[in-house]
């Protein structure tokens, strides 16, 4: 049935699922990467793949509040974050290299398990799907639950902080690919949280760095149960 | 309630009053016999108690009321007791008013008064004898509450008159369990009234002493109500063991004449009894104190034992 | 609905107005004054709730039931009793030297922006509302509890954001799904909005719903504070402001466990089965378990308070998972573990200052320094800890009562924890309360008010539910299921 | 119609009042113990005599509106919550009216606090016996244990107080936990908690057992029985005495009339194997104590062990009564139910005395330790002869009290052999032995007591400004003391008033069979089985002792002086050579060397000061609780180890409860 199906596919959808397929390989990517400032950039890139991807379905529904969408994740996670975290980096003098607390090779062994686990999930929600785009949903599950293992796996705070907001890529392709637009609202709630958050760690970056004299958060094991 | 019935009550405390010291000059004369030294006179008690009487009492500077009011409450409760006890006959009216448990609780009541005497003036003694006899005390009472209440389970009843009318009036059965309570109620006799093997009332030598540890204070008077009282609980100790265990010629009813048999009677059993607590004394060894709790708990054993023969062999009758 | 505005207005209003003056004096009226007005506007929407019963408002973005109302009302007056007490703590902190003035401006705006959120996410009936609220929620939580920006307070507030943004993520994950199934009955429009959602509950994918309560029941879970979610509960308890550990053990948890709660509703009218409350009942078993035995290693009196919410959070949980009558329960231990607990960590936060140290072998002898603190302390635990004659009481009988009932291996567990957990708790704090005064008098007069209104009212429910709230109870529990 | 019932529960909000009042007006010393203790203590002769009438009035009901929507609390008064409250009232009055003189200014917590405290304790009391539902019953409970904790660590400036108290809090909590269990057993599917669904509602197999021992472990760690009587000798001790008086005389007995409650009232049919368990953890219990309070060397300490040992001769008269009635033999367990009662009562009385005693002892020298007493009859004759009273009834002694009960136990006793199960037969004798024995050793225990206190040389110099007892509190020792007399020379009328109760319970009655006898004499059986006549026994000891007395004096001679005692010929006597409180306690401990565990210390030979030191502690601390608290400390340091502080680890947490919830879901 399948195989029928993908011929009835119309090239948006096929240019979504090609986002979608950019998508994971970017989390993988970074899940992958040793250094902050590649870091970064693989973020800004899977920044730039979800307005892509947010700006067709915007243009094929004719949803006209996708593109306010697509405009701020434009200029918020292509631009403005990108670029804060670059000052950010220099201005605290953050060691380039990035220490995981697992190996690359064992961690993306993981990440694919867990890819096959997130479509496995994915499964009945994307049969159920209405919108020509079945496959996105997994993938956005897999994207989310990719950039947790990341968070997991970052003994840093910077990196730990662009898996979070590598998390929100994912959940944010989840509402306007997948679901091919929700309520406003929530994008921008979603947009805003990003925001706030990335100042916030910011803020924070400063203070810990004040406080612990490195980002490493390996140090910050005090507060604990003996 | 009849007139005969308060006449045999006061016979019967008027005959405990004056035959106690006489059985316990008995004793003595016998032991003196037996260990083949000249004996005192019978009377030697009355002697004794009459000398005591006329005596001034020298008492602690620190002795309180308590101290002065015990020797008469212990007088009371044992001359109480020996009225309680049927002796020369079952129809008492006092036989309702205490069954054997409130008898042993009599006697109980007697010892803490003498227990808390012996601690009043405060003198090392005084307690010394006071804690051992609480000792002997609380080992003998539960033994001579299971030798009652094996005789009361043969009797359903724990009133002594009810008791002594079944064991010498009904139909006669030879009751085993009665072998061992008798073994077990006179080992507790042997403790409770301060004879040899546990305690020995001729010693003067403080360090062994029970009874008389307890007593050194008392002088005069108050000292001869003790003695007096020490020679009542034996013979009302005598007399438990006479209504329990050798109950025949005790009337029923108290008809002057069944009343003389049964003093007559009474006398003889005292004769006798009364040698052979000289015998067992003369042939026994003082024990150490703590070898007394195992002489009593072989008496409790033996109660209990006696308990369960009767449930054993002779419940179904 | 001017009563709905000006319960969410005020205290965003109020948040500006501290924003520019929060630093001058005043300011802790000012902030009390607020949440004056959030009350009673709280309380005559109530009252109209009560007379007209539920209603939606503004373009049916927000709605009020008899659920959130009560809610609304305890949120409410928690917020304005805890801006009464935080006024001398926060005085005294000043003088301390513990806080700079601005500081102490961040303090009173996020405290208001708090309130502002929480009233917001129990108020609005869609369901992306409720998670931008949650997550704000999150927000200004985490700049309270950094305020002292000592080590442990940044470690405290770093993993506090860390851990609830990442469960706010699954949460919105999970209510994406929930749009993603509703779509198709509902259309774009009101896919949403809970009320729609709850009208055509039958219909629902069951297969997404189930999926999408995972991801809700994680990440609001994780605010919740279920175990093993529980980790970041007690540090931020212990190294935040205390008024900031009053309210959230006192309201955060509740709201979102109320959050959760109204996903419950959606997903076992999909389903048909019994699966969020199971799953509600395991973990909340679990919650109510592991802390208990936390309980006996705590050093800090905040921490050990912080993981007693999480046991009670656990119960709250439990009586869910159970519905029926133990959801009438778990509704009123909710209100009584909100002021109890507040009314503890009020008391605490006194104490902490008179003895100079969160450390409880440090604090000793209160009742002789200041009776009312050290009776404040005393009853409040042994109202938490379930004693009767106190309401915790009165639901925790409610709770085992329907547990034995229905889930009777269920009870020996929850009891032998609860017995832990009283034999742990109450040692720590009859030391505390009780023996020779290590403690300092306070500089200021406390603000002890709060404490006896709390406990007050506590030791009401414990005797007598007046039949209106009964009633009101029984209304939000037949919502509940 | 309920009139009654009306009138109690406003005596027991009188004493809520008071207690407002006390706290309201806390710095009004005067007003708080020359008016409000006493106004206590009126109530409390009120509610004896609103309690006595209940006895015989018919079961009256009542609801308040208070308590759960569903479950308003229901009140209940019929016979057995009458008695019980008789015994609340009226051993209450005596106490209330001691504890107005014994509070005094300035010692640590205020009278006003006390006062609330203490009266909130007296309510709840009352209210735990009028309770008819679950739900009332452990709030008022509760509120009891809670209150009674309070009292307890007034004096929290001590560590061993608050420790007492903590132990006592931590035991009553559990109690309470497996009687609410077992009210869930009872209330079953049909989860009403109201006692008479209870009652209508009956369970089926294994669960009325099930029921029945998790009401035995709740009203047992109440009462103090094996082994979960560790609180008991901690918290008496550690109270003011009229608190430890009200706790041993009046609240231990609630955790009776709980389990009489339950097991007779509630449970619909009893298991004879139940009175066998009750039989045996009294003996138990009762040995364990009566043991244990001979060796102590604390005066209180001494009494709380003793309570257990007559909580536990309570529980052997409990288990008798269970047997028999499992057994369809009504009059039979009518009498152990009597004599059980009968020694509720009598207990209340004496001990209460007692406690009191010691605390006037310990107002006049500021002195627990028995080591540290002595001679005290002569500073504080008021105090010592009404100690006595309580001693001797303690002892069971007659014609005191507690002789008629533990009569009326061993009576119970010897008619067991009845009974269609062998080996009951061959136990009960055995049995009846031991309680024979406790009793003795009871003797030896009270002679120890009051030896030491108030006989003998003052073993101290400050004893000698020792004083005594001030009015109101000889008022109160007066009051109870001649309770225990009167319990003990009209036993009829106490009969008479328990037959309700018995008939109520377990259908059957003594009340006609005593009373056809006359007032003086006791016969409950039949005159021929067995009679006791206090009333004859204290006439003839009372008219023979003048008697002698005049006699002697009439015949012979008054003359009397006073000297130095006899000093065996050794001059140094001191005071400090008297027997010690350990050293009167060494042959217990020689003989029952197995049960104690035991720690001393033997001064050097060479020691110019020597110290000896010696500690009798309680094995069950070792066996059983130690290993407890360190299972849960097992439990706390593994539990510790998931939250190390990493963040990490944190997240994993999520990680994989998210994945497993995930897997689960779909799977």
């Amino acid at each position: 049935m399948i195989p029928t199906f993908l011929h009835a596919i119309p090239l948006s959808s096929q240019v979504i699922n090609l986002c979608a397929a950019l998508m994971l390989l970017l989390a993988f990517a970074m899940l992958a990467q040793r250094r902050v400032l590649t870091l970064i950039n693989l973020f800004m890139m899977q920044g730039f793949v979800l307005f892509v991807s947010t700006l067709i379905v915007a243009l094929t529904t004719n949803q006209h509040e996708l593109l306010v969408s697509a405009g701020i994740t434009l200029v918020l996670k292509v631009i403005a974050l990108p670029l804060i975290l670059h000052r950010l980096i220099r201005k605290l003098s953050v060691k380039w290299d990035i220490e995981t607390l697992l190996n690359i090779p064992t961690t993306m062994l993981i990440g694919i398990a867990l890819v096959i686990v997130a479509f496995n999930v994915a499964q009945p929600i994307s049969q159920l799907s209405g919108t020509i785009t079945r496959a996105t949903i997994g993938i956005a599950l897999a994207c989310v639950l990719l950039a947790f293992l990341m968070m997991i796996t970052r003994s840093k705070a910077v990196p730990q902080v662009i898996a979070f907001l590598a998390m929100e890529n994912g959940l944010f392709f989840a509402a306007t690919s997948a679901t091919y637009g929700m309520p406003m609202v929530v994008e921008l709630g979603i947009a805003l949280d990003a925001m706030v958050g990335m100042v916030i760690g910011g803020v924070f970056f400063f203070h810990i760095r004040q406080q612990f004299d490195s980002l490493d958060i390996r140090q910050m094991e005090r507060v604990k149960e003996g | 309630m009849n007139f005969y019935a308060l006449f045999a009550q006061l016979l019967e405390l008027a005959v405990a009053l004056v035959l106690a010291p006489i059985l316990n000059g008995w004793i003595n004369q016998c032991r003196a016999w037996l260990q083949n030294r000249s004996a005192p006179p019978l009377l030697q008690t009355y002697y004794t108690l009459s000398k005591l009487f006329h005596k001034d009492v020298l008492l602690a500077h620190n002795a309180s009321t308590l101290f002065r009011a015990a020797p008469y409450i212990i007088f009371s409760c044992m001359a109480l007791s020996c009225a309680i006890v049927p002796t020369l006959s079952t129809d008492l009216i006092f036989s309702p008013a205490a069954d054997a448990i409130a008898l042993v609780g009599l006697f109980a009541l007697a010892r803490v008064f003498i227990a808390l005497a012996g601690m009043d003036v405060g003198t090392s003694f005084g307690s010394l004898g006071s804690r051992r006899e609480m000792l002997i005390g609380f080992l003998a009472e539960p033994a001579l509450l299971m030798v009652f209440f094996t005789t009361s389970l043969i009797s359903q009843s724990t009133s002594l008159s009810t008791i002594v009318e079944t064991l010498a009036h009904r139909e006669f059965a030879i009751y085993p369990s009665l072998a061992f309570a008798g073994v077990a109620f006179t080992m507790v006799s042997l403790a409770e009234n301060a004879r040899v093997p546990i305690d020995n009332p001729a010693t003067h030598l403080e360090l062994t002493m029970i009874h008389e540890a307890m007593i050194l204070e008392y002088s005069g008077r108050h000292l001869a109500l003790i003695e007096w009282a020490s020679c009542l609980k034996l013979f009302a100790y005598s007399c438990i063991g006479i209504a329990l265990f050798f109950p025949f010629g005790i009337p029923e009813a108290a008809q002057p004449a069944a009343l003389a048999l049964a003093a007559i009677i009474l006398i003889l059993k005292l004769t006798v009894g009364g040698f052979l607590l000289a015998l067992i004394e003369t042939l026994s060894a003082k024990m150490r104190i703590f070898r007394a709790p195992e002489f009593l708990g072989t008496a409790f054993l033996l109660a209990v034992l006696a308990m369960l023969v009767h449930l054993l062999l002779e419940a179904g009758q | 609905m001017i009563e709905l505005a000006l319960v969410l207005a005020t205290p965003f209003a109020t948040a500006i107005l501290l924003a520019l003056f929060g630093h001058r004096r005043g300011a802790a009226e000012i902030n009390s004054a607020g949440s004056l007005l959030t009350l009673v506007a709280a309380a005559a929407l109530t009252i109209h709730i009560i007379s007209d019963g539920p209603m939606t408002v503004y373009d049916e973005q927000f709605f009020v039931d008899p659920l959130n109302v009560f809610l609304i009302a305890l949120t409410a007056l928690v917020g304005f009793t805890t801006s009464l007490f935080s006024g001398p703590y926060m005085r005294v902190e000043h003088d301390h030297g513990r806080l700079s003035s601005a500081r102490l401006r961040l303090y009173h705006s996020m405290f208001q922006m708090f309130m502002c959120t929480m009233l917001t996410a129990l108020s609005t009936n869609n369901l992306g509302i409720l998670w931008v609220a949650m997550e704000a929620a999150t927000l200004t939580t985490v700049l309270l509890v950094s305020l002292y920006r000592t080590p442990a307070s940044l470690e405290a507030a770093w993993k506090y954001f860390i851990l609830c943004g990442v469960g706010i993520a699954q949460a919105l994950f999970g209510t994406i799904l929930i749009y993603f199934a509703a779509e198709r009955v509902l259309g774009q429009s009101g896919a949403l909005l809970w009320t729609h959602l709850d009208a055509v509950k039958s219909h629902l994918e069951p297969t997404v719903l189930s999926l999408a309560f995972v991801f809700l029941f994680v990440g609001y879970g994780t605010k919740t504070g279920l175990v093993p979610l529980h980790n970041w509960l007690a540090d931020a308890h212990a190294e935040g402001p205390t008024p900031v550990s009053a309210v959230l053990s006192g309201l955060l948890l509740n709201v979102a466990l109320y959050a959760i709660i109204r996903c419950k509703v959606l997903v076992d009218g999909a389903l048909n089965t019994h699966f969020a409350g199971n799953m509600m009942m395991a973990f909340g078993l679990l919650t109510v378990v592991v802390p208990a035995f936390y309980l006996s290693r705590q050093k800090d009196v905040k921490r050990l308070f912080g993981y007693s919410s999480i046991e009670h959070m656990g119960l709250i949980t439990f009586a869910f998972g159970m519905g029926g009558v133990a959801s009438f329960a778990g509704l009123l231990h909710m209100t009584v573990h909100s002021l109890t607990k507040s009314a503890i960590f009020f008391a605490v936060g006194h104490a902490a200052q008179m003895a100079g140290t969160q450390i409880i072998d440090d604090i000793r002898g209160l009742v002789k320094m200041s009776p009312t603190i050290g009776w404040g302390l005393m009853l409040g635990s042994l109202a938490i800890l379930g004693m009767p004659p106190f309401g915790v009481f009165t639901s925790e009988f409610m709770i085992l009562t329907t547990s034995i009932k229905h889930y009777p291996w269920a009870t020996p567990i929850l009891l032998t924890a609860l017995g832990v957990a009283f034999a742990s708790m109450f040692h720590k704090v009859q030391g505390m309360v009780f023996g020779e005064p290590t403690v300092r008098p306070l500089a200021h007069n406390p603000a002890l008010l709060p404490v006896f209104l709390h406990l007050g009212l506590v030791l009401m429910l414990g005797l007598w539910i007046p039949p209106y709230l009964a009633e009101w109870y029984r209304q939000a529990a037949r919502l509940i299921g | 119609m309920h009139a009654l019932l009306d009138w109690i529960v406003l005596v027991a909000c009188g004493w809520l009042l008071i207690g407002l009042i006390g706290i309201a007006f806390s710095r009004q010393f005067l007003l708080i113990t020359r008016l409000l203790f006493p106004f206590g203590a009126a109530l409390g002769l009120l509610l004896a005599a609103l309690a006595l009438s209940a006895l015989v009035a018919g079961p009256q009901v009542r609801i308040l509106p208070l308590g759960l929507p569903d479950l308003p609390f229901h009140l209940r008064l019929d016979a057995l919550s009458g008695f019980f409250l008789f015994l609340l009232g009226a051993a209450g009055a005596g106490i209330s009216i001691y504890a107005a003189g014994y509070f005094r200014r300035g010692e640590g917590t205020t009278p006003g606090q006390q006062c609330l405290r203490y009266h909130v304790f007296l309510a709840s009391m009352a209210f735990v016996m009028l309770a008819d539902d679950g739900y009332a019953f452990m709030v008022a409970w509760e509120t009891m244990a809670l209150s009674s904790f309070f009292l307890v660590t007034s004096e929290h400036r001590h560590a061993e107080i608050r420790r007492a108290g903590y132990l006592y809090l931590l035991v009553a909590h559990i109690g309470a936990v497996g009687i609410l269990l077992s009210f869930g057993v009872m209330a079953g599917s049909a989860g009403d908690y109201t006692f008479d669904a209870m009652r209508e509602f009956s369970t089926l197999g294994i669960w009325p057992t099930i029921a029945f021992l998790l009401a035995l472990f709740g009203f047992g760690a109440k009462a103090g029985l094996l082994p979960l009587h560790i609180w008991l000798p901690e918290a008496h001790p550690a109270a003011p005495s009229p608190v430890s008086a009200m706790m041993s005389g009046v609240m231990l007995k609630t955790a009776i009339y709980g389990l009489l409650r339950v097991s007779f009232d509630l449970l619909h049919a009893q298991l004879w194997w139940w009175g066998v368990l009750l039989l045996l953890i009294g003996l138990a219990s009762a040995l364990f104590g009566v043991i244990f309070a001979a060796v102590q060397t604390d005066m209180k300490r001494l009494l709380a062990y003793s309570s257990i040992e007559n909580i536990g001769l309570i529980f052997v008269g409990l288990g008798l009564a269970l047997i028999f009635k499992s057994f369809l033999a009504p009059n039979l367990a009518a009498l152990a139910l009597t004599a059980t009662l009968y020694h509720c009562l009598n207990h209340a009385f004496f001990k209460s005395l007692l406690f009191l005693a010691t605390g006037s002892v310990l107002h006049a020298t500021g002195e627990r330790n028995l080591g540290k007493l002595g001679g005290l009859i002569h500073r504080m004759p008021w105090v010592a002869w009404l100690a006595l009273v309580g001693a001797l009834a303690s002892a069971g002694l007659p014609p005191f009290n507690g002789f008629v009960s533990e009569w009326l136990l061993l009576q119970s006793f010897l008619f067991t052999s009845g009974l269609p199960q062998g080996y009951l037969n061959m136990l009960l004798p055995v049995v009846a032995g031991a309680v024979a024995l406790i009793a003795a050793l009871a003797g030896f225990a009270m002679v120890k007591f009051y030896g030491i206190i108030f006989l003998g040389q003052p073993r101290e110099e400050k004893l000698a400004q020792a004083h005594d007892a001030g009015r109101l509190e000889r008022i109160g020792l007066l009051w109870l003391a001649a309770g225990c007399i009167l319990l003990g020379v009209l036993p009829n009328v106490v009969i008479a008033l328990l037959d309700p109760v018995t008939r109520l319970l377990v259908s059957g009655g003594l009340g006609a069979v005593a009373s056809s006898h006359g007032w003086w004499l006791l016969a409950p059986i039949s005159e021929d089985r067995a009679s006791y006549s206090p009333a004859i026994f204290l006439c003839s000891i009372a008219l023979f002792m003048p008697l002698v007395y005049f006699a002697v004096r009439r015949y012979y001679h008054g003359r009397m002086k006073r000297v130095a005692p006899w000093d065996c010929g050794f001059p140094l006597q001191t005071s400090r050579m008297q027997d010690s409180a350990e050293g009167f306690g060494q042959p217990i401990r020689r003989i029952f060397a197995p049960f104690l565990r035991r720690t001393r210390e033997h001064p050097s030979p060479f020691d110019t000061e020597p110290r000896y030191h010696s500690r009798v502690e309680d094995p069950f601390w070792y066996w059983l609780y130690l290993p407890l608290t360190r299972l849960v400390e097992r439990g706390t340091r593994i539990i510790a180890f998931l939250q190390q502080g990493r963040i990490a680890i944190y997240l994993l947490y999520s990680f994989v409860t998210l994945l497993t919830l995930l897997v689960l879901t779909r799977g």
